[in-house]
């Protein structure tokens, strides 16, 4: 399946509504509304956005910390993500996650706040689809530097010994916290080293959403058909700090202007306008929408109740057990 | 009701033959369960098909993890950890995922599954294929840890855990395995939670885990041709814990007596006796008496391994000490 | 004697300055320790080179491994591990080596390292950046455990882990990095198995940890003004433990209320608890007052987080109720 | 540096001597004179000798649980190793070890109880040498079930990023525990691993020792002038039993066949006698003294006198800290 007119712009929208959100966001957080620190994405969004597009709903995502491209990708509505960032009561965890955004019902999985931790459960994630013959696939985004966690190797074998229907996705953003990931990677590509377990990969320019939609077709119907794992690594780049505490700095201007020019949102964008399916008309419409969805979800997590403390002791543990 | 007698290694092979016919999404993981390094899952795969009995890599963090995912997404799996000593390389997966995504996903995920791990001395085995780790899992949030000490106990204990939501770690004693105990034919389940009387007496309350309950039913027995009565509980499970079975015990000896193979400090012990010395202090007519390992590796030598576990001589004097006599 | 006050943060840097200075085989490795992500060991690679202070891929395990070889080799490692929860990622290495090797190798060996380690709960850092897993560390052998609640502590302690051959885990609250403290031009040490009361008093013995010092002291004044004097004692270390301090306390206060920001549950105040029962049992008047987290996940709101934690006024309640009086 | 005669013959006493004492030791256990169970490498002996041909005395090894060649290789004697495996306050543990064999001074280091932790001690270990500039190496040897452990990958990340003088030694024995290693590997070659994380590697046979000489010596002078770390793939059989426990039976006979014809024993003593500089007497002689030997060492570690139970609670922790 090519990647049709109206999925582009539902792709394009979705990475319009992730810079946006973020700004507004990362507001939040210098402002002391929102409790806790974020980590943003700017100029690599196509990738969480794009990966998400070939996807069904009920397959499974296991997604990064490192701003909401994925999550809204797959299905996160703005509020959605507002109300845990806040840690309100009518966020989808009663305030419990927080940054570690989840929503169950559309296949997005756990981030574990401890990178790489998702290696193991996706395998498991997979390896229950194949074993319940369900048809779903699993998606394992994760950046260059959380490549370097101990259970990726594992999850490659596992996944290439089982052939199961698990697409690894590395968002290769080029920096690991305050550092290039030269620092602390040993290689210039992290694919091949799925080459090392069987597992067949791919690399592919990060910012052309178009290129990161197919690629994970590919994969994903690969995986689907019984095929096996693949790996997937896309080159892109965060061109902001690693996280709102952080003043930056490391960053070489001249590298952060380069890596403007090719922006996934801009060349979307082109490409549309040049392909005559989107107009400037459109273009301050969508915008607006969205603001405006914006702006409501950010009352409405500002206006929602902080969960009561005394729910605090409910679910600890799942009561009552099997019940077949 | 027969008078069946089977090997823990039985018992547990059982739970597992039950639980795997009863429940088409139960199935078990791990390295080398297809042969069944210890027996326990042994021939399974004949029956169930290697769909359901699936050998690893030699990497205990993944295949948790593995385990944590398929619970969270419809299965139920079992995974086998060889050495209990081994349960460390899956500490993160096991006590900050397995055990709290039930809770931070406010109940939209469930995560049941078994971590069914031999472990123990059994002398000969050295340093890290001896230790018995479970008091490391009552620290961790969301678990529930289970340490039978015979085969009927393991049988239905194991039922259970393999039918409860939350992730259980399942210890097995290596010097229990291959003893014998009554097994009835017919089906039961043990609810996770519910200590178990092993000996009723009234003038010590001894709590006892896995491998030292038969040492403290020896200790009992020699002790009761002293004159001395000593009700031996098998608490079964650390968590949940059955406080009010070792409290009517305590209502009725006012003397307690902790003995486990895990080491002392910071052990299951250390729990036990806070437990005592905070809410049922007005029930202490002594101090409490603690065994566990000594601080130290476990060394090989079974000269050294003995030295450093708590013997049915260490039981009989620390219930002896609580008495205020001494031997 | 001069009166400088600075913060945490700069009290541990001038450790490690200091260190790094005097012995040439000291280095750090860490993720982003270069820049220095809490800022413990910002500038320190200006000084001392890219070879003492080292930036490791993100997996805790190979970087505490890489530092248990280091330190068996004639090095002396100090590894940073960024936030206290990821301990577990690499409790392998750290329970069932580290500490082991020593004693295994019948001092052949030797494993003199170091690993530092931000932890607690600060609001809004979620489930998995907020654990004060610290009495995770009694239960394995061979490991010393420092809990440092004030710059002058983490100064001296630090330098004393740095030198002693033995593995030392060293816990920095990140509620506490930024405040200031006291802390002498002069070089002075802190011996490991030191406790420090905090605050004398005669009525009740509160041991309090790391963060929760401050508000032991806290609730103390708040307590004071009703003519209850408590003695706050901070043990600084958990491994060793020095229970003379603790003991000579209640010889005189015959009341004893724990308090630890880890979870209560198998936590530190179950093991210093377990010892009262057992040792002081005749020095204790009155139940034993053990607070601690709940055991459940941390949750990420602040008022969840916050309904978990011991506050200040859970501490008055408890010394209240140790007393037997309700407030 | 070719492999002269004399140091052949030396690689080839110590073969000798691991396979005899391995069979020693084998009815030892099943006679339960000594307390454990024993995991033994008929047919392998090749790769544990030959990789400490090239080895310092003060270079560094982390060996394996499986046999003794490695041991006897780096300089453990058969009384040492008799008297750790009896558990004999003799052992230079003095009991604490049983098969985790060590010996500091010759550079054998720690054999962890948990397959792969010695990974990141190996890295440590290397990386220690390479700041103290002592010109050692660190060899690591591991079999190929064990380069599934979650700390393979990042070891060779660091290595290779640190450009450490360590050598990576995959001893590829075709099983791992009861099952064939294809049965938990993914791929035929543990070796190309490496390659993901650019650390250059070689695939040899493990079965003539002269081969494996000569490529761990490759190995090792690259490492110790600087120019980084390397892996090792020697292939070979394992011809026993896992462990004495092990009925066996699931190795099939005309594979064990096969690989008895290229036993390394027999072709070592081949080529020494085709070359001329080996004898049938100075086979006899040799085996007499060999035997002779491990008898002694045998009757030595029986009357050793166990540990005193008093010494147990010596040197947990180390006493007094730095004395600098
Ligand atoms: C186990 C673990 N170690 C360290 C951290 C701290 N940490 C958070 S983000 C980050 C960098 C991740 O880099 P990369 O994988 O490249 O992803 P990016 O942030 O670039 O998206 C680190 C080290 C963590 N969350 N978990
Ligand atoms: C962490 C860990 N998991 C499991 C084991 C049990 N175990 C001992 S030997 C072995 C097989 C090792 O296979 P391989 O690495 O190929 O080495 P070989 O035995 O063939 O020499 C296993 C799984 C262990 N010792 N450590
Ligand atoms: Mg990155
Ligand atoms: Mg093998």
């Amino acid at each position: 399946m090519a990647l049709d007119n109206d999925t582009l712009k539902e792709l394009y929208r979705n990475m319009v509504t992730v810079r946006l959100l973020e700004k507004r966001v990362e507001r939040l957080v210098t402002a002391a509304r929102i409790p806790c620190s974020g980590h943003f994405g700017t100029g690599q969004e196509a990738v969480g956005v794009g990966i998400c597009g070939p996807l069904r709903s009920d397959d499974y995502l296991f997604g990064t910390h490192r701003g909401f491209a994925e999550y809204i990708g797959k299905g996160m509505a703005p509020a959605e993500i507002l109300c845990e960032y806040y840690g309100k009561a009518t966020s989808l965890s009663r305030g419990r996650l927080g940054q570690h955004l989840l929503k169950v019902d559309v296949g997005i999985m756990p981030l574990p706040s401890s990178l790489g931790s998702e290696f193991g459960m996706s395998v498991g994630a997979a390896l229950s689809s194949k074993l319940r013959r369900s048809g779903q696939v699993t998606v394992n985004l994760f950046g260059e530097g959380t490549a370097g966690q101990a259970d990726f190797g594992p999850a490659l074998e596992m996944a290439s010994l089982w052939q199961l229907p698990l697409v690894f996705v590395c968002n290769n953003n080029q920096y690991v916290e305050l550092a290039h990931y030269r620092n602390v990677v040993a290689t210039e590509d992290i694919a091949p080293r799925a080459g090392g377990y069987g597992v067949p990969y791919e690399i592919v320019d990060g910012n052309d959403i178009t290129l990161v939609y197919d690629a994970t077709e590919r994969a994903v119907s690969r995986a689907r058909n019984g095929e096996g794992p693949m790996l997937l690594e896309f080159k892109t780049y965060r061109r902001g700090t690693h996280y709102t505490g952080d003043p930056g700095g490391y960053q070489p201007r001249e590298e952060i202007a380069a890596w403007e020019k090719k922006d996934p949102i801009d060349r979307c964008r082109d490409r549309m306008m040049a392909e005559g399916f989107w107009a400037e008309t459109d273009e301050q419409a969508m915008r607006e929408t969205i603001e405006a969805e914006i702006e409501a979800a950010v009352q409405f997590a500002e206006e929602s109740p902080y969960p009561d403390p005394a729910t605090v002791t409910e679910n600890i543990y799942a009561q009552g057990g099997d019940k077949s | 009701m027969s008078h069946r007698r089977i090997t823990f290694i039985q018992a547990v092979r059982e739970a597992f033959q039950e639980e795997m016919r009863r429940d088409e999404r139960v199935f078990i993981l791990g390295q080398d369960v297809r042969a069944g390094i210890f027996g326990t899952t042994s021939k399974l795969v004949g029956e169930f098909g290697e769909d359901r009995v699936i050998n690893t890599p030699i990497c205990e963090s993944a295949s948790v993890g593995a385990a944590v995912g398929a619970a969270m997404t419809g299965l139920r799996p079992v995974v086998q950890i060889m050495f209990g000593d081994f349960n460390y390389l899956a500490m993160e997966i096991t006590a900050n995922q397995a055990g709290q995504w039930h809770y931070l996903s406010d109940g939209a995920l469930k995560v049941p599954m078994v971590i069914e791990t031999p472990s123990g001395a059994r002398g000969g085995a050295g340093y890290g294929h001896s230790q018995s780790l479970e008091a490391a899992f009552i620290l961790p949030p969301g678990l529930k840890v289970a340490v039978p000490s015979t085969p009927y106990d393991a049988k239905g204990l194991l039922k259970s855990a393999i039918r409860d939501d939350n992730p259980v770690l399942f210890f097995e004693h290596r010097r229990l395995l291959t003893q014998r105990g009554h097994v009835p034919e017919e089906e039961y389940l043990i609810p996770l939670g519910q200590a178990d009387i092993k000996r009723e007496g009234k003038d010590v309350t001894l709590v006892a885990l896995s491998a030292t309950v038969q040492k403290a039913l020896s200790a009992a027995e020699r002790l009761s041709q002293q004159g001395i009565e000593v009700e031996v509980i098998d608490p079964r499970t650390l968590v949940p814990l059955d406080k009010e079975t070792i409290f009517k015990s305590l209502q009725k000896t006012y003397h307690l007596v902790v003995v486990e193979e895990g080491r002392r400090r910071g052990g299951f012990g250390a729990e036990l006796t806070a437990i005592a010395a905070e809410e049922w202090f007005d029930t202490l007519d002594a101090p409490v008496q603690r065994l566990g390992t000594i601080s130290a590796p476990l060394p090989y030598s079974p000269v050294l391994e003995a030295a450093c576990i708590p013997s049915e001589d260490d039981i009989v004097r620390a219930v002896l000490r609580s008495l205020g006599q001494e031997e």
